[in-house]
């Protein structure tokens, strides 16, 4: 089974948050309006994360867009107590809506609070709900549940499908998420780590590869590419 | 037969036909309690955001009254199982008092439980699919089984006097005393049964205290078990028990004078009842500030970065005036009011102990919202904010008015002081028995 | 889960048998009680659901994006007639299979619940909000009825028609309308945002048209101001452009960004340097001055293919200083480090930088709001000059010139006599009268001269996709200069703030239920993406090209001579017949392109077209002009000096040291448009109001950034809400301490303060007014000769609200 | 079949904890009912 990782190089990436809108349009996260997103409440489940480091006129930002990092080892399914978030066979942390009962141990327990959870049903304008997503697996999630990015599982579904209703094996690239797709910068690289010839696993290897919170020892499979 | 205790008709004034004034205590305590109930089942409607919780910070009042009430928990099984082991016996009267309190708050630990979670009617899930792993499996059996067994502990414990209740109080309402009759079993008063009953009770008193051990370590690891800056310590565990432990025993100092002023049981509650607890108070509250002052420094030591935020954040940042504010509450005021004024003087003891418990709900606030409030990836722009709203205080009320309502009408319908445990002596065997009855172990 | 009962072993023996049949019945009850309600809790998860997962059939529908200026193609994923997702066309040239946020949630403008269903006229005073929604019929009949009125009584030139962006051969369509009518009044947006670009192209390069940036091979990018990652004109092609240059080959380029903020473009460039707002221009001559005094610059190419360089006697025998003197005499190191505030070093360093790293290329910003300082036009040449000293022009890696596709001519046809008496009369807004001889058209200029009815009072205004009271508050005058014309028509998507002062409003469709063509920009060779309808009109709007075809149709005369066209996709089919594209290949790629761009040698026959290529009245010598012979010519009178003619830097007037109102007004507002601003919807996007970028933590709301010391003076923290105040008028904005920021300079985002009628969230209100909009701090003037606008840096003051 | 499976196995199938929680539940009422009865039986012949 292949073991999806993704590589993001910074130097490429230059923070237009396409990936972000991207992420959104294909998995129907709901928009929060505007007194939720006071509170903080906005489902983005790829957000670009601005650090900012220095003083004036010495200021350093580095902008980080942070998908869920698909963790090897992750600390997220560890709490969960109905085994409604798990890593499949093919390394990706997904959740069961159906199970999750909303303690929400998961997403206090990842460190890269890379989980949202649904305060209220989800809403839009009657009108805006023509263009959600039909694919079954991204139905708009209940109130009350945890979701997260998925690396758009329902396109690896369809990957699958097309693959076989066209009679060929499936191939690694036949998939990538909607955020590697429409990366402007074309920063993103998709694929199976585990497989040697393939250009993600290349590039995690690379001398600027870095990860995020690399020593909680979580084992990420994002991996970043250092700036200039 | 029944143990002869001088002061049987003391103990068993407060049991009568409700009075006036109790309907009204029972109304109010009763109306804030739905209030509270109706005001989860909106939250349960509408959705968990009538709340202030948002993102980062998940976890907010309802957890902390979760810790609080199974912190007030301690209180029972601290008193009664531990001294029990020690031996001592001025701890005989306010035993039961004590016991109500852990009975009565933990259905209260529980519901916070349920106010928090985003599908309640989901709950049996834990149960299809639990899975070991997950620290709030750990906490759901502690819990539970701490109270199944707090509850057999207390009802064992009662039992003599419920039979007495059946005997005594003849003029009780017929619905009240068919109540006695039953739950008393057919219990007779035979020495044997005293001799087993105390058995049972000591072996139940060791177990107990090993429980109630684990089930505030396992509450604290549902926060040590995460990797948030500030909650993953070794020395969560211990912390948090010492914080029960403190926060139990001032709740048993709040119980007992207000059971000692309403129903005028000065002479069983007598002044060297309360002294002793003093010092037990003091004790734990210098117990208490070690643990807080070894964590803190430990980690302002360590000087680790997102470490450091979530303490600056605590000590000058957003959260200064309640941390600061906590530690005078739980340590500052109450050790010098117990070591100078509380001697011999009850009026300061409750003070003492009423700012401790205050003190100790803003504490498991203070370790549970600025951890969440900078996790380790958050940038500092995005940091998240924490403001609970109405809802939440509101069912935090209605469980506070919840555990009230049933600890009163508990003292009105059972003797709150146990009449056997304090009783000069049991019931000797007739005569014609050959068998020589040892007196009950009521060793001072 | 076998619930096997764990065999106890309970203390005392003699437990009977009856007592053991009783407990393992009830635990057998417990199991069994807790089995029965399993399948209904527990379902199979759904996004374990993979197996019979049953897939309504779908399209990839291929479409051109119109919601910023760079046109990328795109994939549309419908599903039974719904469009579910946009995705880059992976074939087209522009973005390669990318595209931006605006694009992705373009979703959002489709199935807007903001969007105008029916044409609508107003039956109550303007403003009160009493519409009547009509029929199509109905509606053009109103406006073809008054419009033809005007016609008849000679009013012709009465009308304008104020257009915000246009794409492809809209802009040429609505010229051709507005000439056929009678009116020179055709008044477009640019002179907010590139005219200016054009305008320095004009007088230096003698090309109409603007820069085009080979970033994918040059070595040394400097942006001068601007946004050149965030909303630059033709954004996507840089971002993919400078990926590849950092990235794509072996030899990294560097990227500089020159800005009193660090922008995202800052954040991402190898090097920020802060400089006051408005000196652009000082520093481009500071740099040439070192570039000049140290001998870096192409010698060859100067001296044998520009203009002006050195000092020279024109015809007439009086000596004109040239450019090089100039540089050297008024912009040593010193002073431009005074006026910009960067120190001398830097500014030596970068020019020597920029010097011996060819292909290097200095980018004046050619998007909103920008170059607004009062000396955009001269700071635009100083830029555009460093490129022609550093011999950038046309060559791989510096500035080339776009190519259009050849298009038919317009058939000819003979205007009536009221075309005729319309045409000759001057137009309103002023442009390319003397005081603004280089100007197409002067935006700003519109309020004041409907106010004062100057050279004539209009009749009938016509606004298509754009929303001059949200652009151009001018402290309430747009309002009421509305109000002095009778009749206002406005072909605009949602009830905007200049649409709910209309008479009639005719709703335009999105783009992405019209046919339409866009010609490819910022690549340099011809290329034409096709626009077509990915689903069928999800309300009952019309393209705004049909709109006007159909008015024209109507109205007869000269109009139905000049535009026999039934709908715009026969008029752009036909005039693009003249270029060699099939048009099966471009309805299955999306898509023609010449794909190869051919770089010019200096002097070849292919340098006409490069260099001196539209000049009117300077030698078309294929010189590149650093002295303006084309400004000269234009203002040949005695009054003109030879400063007049080059590059300068004039200190922007909101930047003197007035001593009264710097005290009263400590600080600058610069403001600039975000990635998530659109110009071609006036609606509210959801999505983009909750993906703000650098000031993530800050969404459906206005921020204004303050350094840190500024706001330690203020006694402000991150999140307080202040009042952002100049002398005219007053906004409400959160504070974000932000380093990035010139000392007293504070930034506001463009694009916020639209008025919005939905409730977008449970308990947002009815209607709200989404962030403030900080045009309404500025009195927005033109600066003489090229009529941009002059927004630049504002005097403001802050304090808690 | 070794331990660390089975012990990951016990530790990480769902299922396994609710039957962990109902056999510990479960015992304990027995002992308690019995520990009770055991003690109303003091006395009696």
């Amino acid at each position: 089974m292949p073991r999806w990782g993704m590589v993001i190089d910074l130097d490429k990436c230059f923070a237009c948050q396409s990936c972000t809108a991207a992420c959104r349009m294909e998995n129907n996260t709901p928009i929060a309006g505007p007194d939720q997103a006071i509170l903080g409440r906005a489902i983005l489940w790829n957000e670009v994360l601005p650090f900012l480091e220095g003083e004036y006129p010495l200021v350093h930002a580095t902008m980080i867009p942070r998908p869920c990092m698909h963790c090897d080892n992750p600390p997220c399914t560890a709490v969960c107590p109905v085994r409604a978030t798990y890593k499949n066979e093919e390394g990706i942390v997904v959740v069961d809506y159906q199970r999750c009962i909303g303690c929400r141990m998961c997403t206090v327990a990842c460190p890269y609070a890379i989980r949202y959870f649904n305060w209220f049903p989800p809403e839009w304008p009657q009108a805006l709900k023509q263009h959600l997503n039909p694919d079954p697996e991204v139905a708009p999630r209940p109130k009350g549940v945890v979701e997260k990015c998925t690396f758009c599982i329902q396109r690896l579904h369809r990957a699958r499908e097309k693959a076989a209703a066209e009679g060929r094996t499936f191939q690694a690239t036949d998939y990538m998420p909607a955020c590697v797709q429409t990366c402007t910068g074309h920063a993103r690289y998709f694929g199976d780590l585990d497989d040697p010839n393939s250009l993600v696993s290349k590039l995690s290897h690379s001398p600027r590869a870095f990860r995020l919170l690399e020593e909680l020892g979580t084992e990420p499979k994002v991996y970043y590419l250092k700036q200039g | 037969m029944h143990p002869e205790n001088k002061h049987e008709k003391l103990i068993l004034k407060p049991i009568h036909r409700p009075t006036t004034s109790d309907r009204i205590l029972w109304f109010i305590l009763g109306g804030i309690f739905l209030l509270g109930l109706s005001a989860w089942v909106r939250q349960y409607v509408i959705g968990l955001g009538v709340t202030g919780l948002n993102r980062p910070v998940y976890w907010g009042v309802y957890i902390t009254n979760f810790v609080f009430f199974i912190g007030l928990a301690h209180s029972g099984t601290f008193i009664s199982a531990i001294l029990r082991i020690a031996g001592q016996g001025w701890r005989k009267p306010l035993t039961r008092a004590a016991e109500a309190i852990t009975l009565f708050s933990l259905p209260f630990g529980v519901a916070s439980i349920l106010a928090d979670m985003g599908r309640p009617e989901r709950v049996f899930n834990i149960i299809f699919f639990g899975r070991y792993q997950s620290p709030i499996l750990w906490d759901f059996t502690a819990v539970g089984l701490y109270f199944l067994s707090s509850i057999v502990f207390f009802y064992l414990s009662l039992l003599p006097d419920i039979a007495l209740c059946r005997d005594r109080l003849t003029n009780a309402p017929d619905w009240q005393r068919r109540m006695y009759e039953i739950l008393a079993l057919g219990w007779q008063g035979h020495p044997e049964q005293f001799h087993r009953l105390e058995k049972v009770l000591d072996g139940m008193a060791i177990f107990m205290t090993m429980l109630v051990v684990t089930v505030h370590t396992v509450v604290s690891w549902m926060f040590g078990m995460t990797l948030q800056p500030g909650w993953h310590t070794a020395l969560i565990g211990p912390f948090f028990l010492l914080g029960a432990i403190l926060s139990g025993t001032a709740a048993v100092v709040i119980a007992l004078a207000i059971l000692r002023k309403v129903y005028k049981l000065e002479e069983v509650l007598h002044i060297g009842l309360f002294n002793s607890i003093r010092k037990l108070l003091i004790t734990f509250t210098l117990g208490w500030i070690y643990m807080m002052i070894a964590e803190h420094l430990t980690i302002g030591y360590g000087n680790m970065k997102e470490e450091m935020v979530v303490l600056l954040d605590k000590f000058t940042g957003t959260y200064a005036t309640i941390f600061w504010s906590m530690a005078l509450l739980v340590f500052g005021l109450p050790v010098l009011i117990l070591i100078f004024k509380a001697k011999n003087n009850i009026g300061w003891m409750v003070t003492a102990s009423i700012l401790i418990n205050i003190g100790m709900w803003l504490e498991r606030y203070i370790v549970i919202i600025p951890s969440e409030v900078s996790p380790r990836l958050l940038p500092v722009m995005g940091q998240g904010i924490y403001l609970p709203t109405a809802t939440e205080w509101l069912i935090t009320a209605a469980w506070f008015a919840g555990m009230f309502l049933l600890y009163t009408t508990f003292t009105r319908f059972f003797p709150i002081i146990p009449i056997w445990e304090t009783a000069e002596h049991l019931p000797e065997i007739e005569p014609e028995g050959a068998r020589v009855a040892q007196t009950a172990p009521t060793g001072d | 889960m076998d619930n096997h009962q764990a065999e106890n072993q309970t203390p005392g023996n003699h437990l009977t048998r009856r007592d053991f049949v009783k407990i393992g019945a009830t635990a057998a009850a417990i199991g069994a009680a807790a089995m029965a309600l399993k399948p209904t809790v527990g379902a199979p998860a759904a996004s374990a659901l993979s197996e019979q997962v049953t897939r309504p059939e779908e399209t990839l529908v291929k479409t051109t994006c119109a919601l910023c200026p760079s046109g990328c193609g795109l994939d549309v994923r419908v599903v039974n007639g719904r469009a579910v997702k946009v995705e880059g066309n992976p074939l087209h040239p522009l973005n390669q299979g990318v595209c931006c946020l605006r694009a992705q949630a373009s979703l959002e403008i489709l199935y807007s619940p903001e969007r105008l269903a029916h044409p609508r006229i107003q039956m109550g005073r303007r403003g009160s909000g009493d519409w009547k929604e009509v029929s199509w019929d109905e509606a053009l009949a109103l406006v073809v009825q008054k419009l033809s009125d005007l016609r008849k009584n000679g009013q012709a030139h009465t009308l304008a028609l104020v257009h915000g962006e246009t794409r492809g051969q809209m802009r040429s369509l609505i010229h051709r309308f507005m000439q056929a009518y009678g009116s020179p009044n055709v008044i477009g947006r640019e002179s907010l945002a590139d005219q200016v670009a054009r305008q320095a192209m004009f007088l230096t390069q003698g090309i109409n048209g603007l820069p085009v940036y080979d970033l994918n091979n040059a070595s040394y990018v400097m942006c001068f101001g601007g946004n050149l990652l965030e909303t630059n004109r033709n954004v996507i092609v840089h971002l993919g452009a400078v990926a590849f240059m950092r990235r794509g080959r072996p030899q990294r380029g560097k990227l500089v960004s020159v800005h009193p903020r660090l922008n995202l473009t800052g954040i991402k460039a190898d090097e920020w340097v802060p400089v006051r707002p408005g000196t652009y221009g000082a520093l481009a001559l500071g740099m040439a001055n070192v570039i000049i005094n140290s001998k870096l610059y192409d010698e060859k190419f100067v001296r044998d293919f520009t203009f002006g360089f050195e000092d020279f006697t024109d015809v007439n025998g009086n000596l004109h200083q040239g450019f090089k003197n100039l540089v050297l005499e008024q912009y040593t190191l010193e002073r431009v480090s005074k006026i910009t505030g960067a120190p001398t070093e830097t500014i030596a360093r970068l020019a020597g930088e920029f010097a011996t790293n060819r292909p290097a290329v200095a980018i004046m910003p050619n998007e909103i709001a920008e170059l607004n300082s009062g000396n955009s036009l001269y700071t635009a040449m100083a830029i555009h000059a460093l490129n022609a000293l550093v011999g950038s022009i046309d060559v791989q890696g510096g500035v080339l010139v776009q190519r259009f596709p050849d298009l038919e001519q317009w058939p000819d046809y003979t205007p009536d006599d009221a075309a005729v008496q319309g045409l000759s009369q001057p137009r309103i807004d002023g442009a390319g009268s003397a005081q603004y001889p280089l100007a197409i058209s002067i935006y700003q200029n519109l309020p004041d001269a409907l106010l004062s009815g100057e050279p004539y009072p209009l009749n009938a205004l016509m606004l298509l996709n754009t929303n001059p009271v949200l652009d151009l508050p001018q402290n309430g005058r747009m309002v009421a200069a509305l109000e002095k014309v009778p009749f206002i028509v406005s072909i605009a998507s949602t009830l905007d703030a200049t649409a709910a002062l209309a008479d009639v409003v005719l709703p335009s469709a999105t783009f992405l239920e019209v046919w339409g063509d866009d010609f490819m920009e910022g690549v340099g060779y011809a290329g034409v993406s096709l626009r077509r309808p990915v689903v069928e009109l999800v309300q009952d709007n019309r393209n705004p090209a049909d709109i006007l075809l159909q008015v024209a149709a109507q109205l007869g005369g000269s109009l139905e001579q000049a535009l026999p066209w039934s709908d715009y996709q026969t008029l752009f089919r036909q005039r693009l017949s003249a270029t060699p594209l099939d048009w099966e290949k471009v309805e299955s790629n999306g898509f023609w392109a010449e794909m190869v761009y051919f770089y010019a040698q200096p002097g070849s026959p292919a340098w006409a077209n490069i260099v001196g290529r539209d000049r009117l009245n300077a030698p078309k010598d294929g010189r590149f002009d650093f002295y303006s012979r084309e400004l000269a010519a234009i203002l040949s009178n005695d009054t003109m000096n030879d400063l007049d003619c080059l590059p300068h830097f004039v200190l922007p007037e909101a930047l003197e040291e007035v001593v009264h109102e710097a005290q009263e007004y400590p600080f600058l507002l610069i403001s600039q448009s975000l990635i998530t601003q659109t110009q071609s919807w006036q609606g509210t996007i959801p999505t983009l109001q909750e993906c703000l970028g650098l000031q993530g933590n800050v969404k459906w709301r206005s921020w204004v950034e303050i350094n840190p010391k500024a706001a330690e003076a203020l006694g402000l923290h991150d999140g307080d809400v202040v009042w952002v105040e100049s002398h005219i008028d007053r906004i409400q904005a959160t504070v974000r301490v932000y380093p990035g920021i010139w000392p007293n300079v504070v930034f506001m985002p463009l694009g916020m303060g639209r008025h919005t009628m939905t409730k977008w969230g449970r308990n947002a209100p009815e209607q709200m007014i989404v962030g403030s909009n900080p045009n309404r701090l500025v009195d927005i003037r033109s600066e003489p000769l090229s009529g941009q606008a002059i927004i630049g840096p504002a005097r403001v003051k802050i304090y808690k609200a | 079949m070794d331990i660390s499976s089975l012990v990951y196995a016990f530790f990480n199938t769902p299922g396994v904890g609710g039957a962990v929680i109902l056999t510990i539940f479960t015992g304990a009422c027995l002992i308690y009912v019995y520990l009770t009865r055991w003690i109303l039986r003091g006395g009696r012949k």
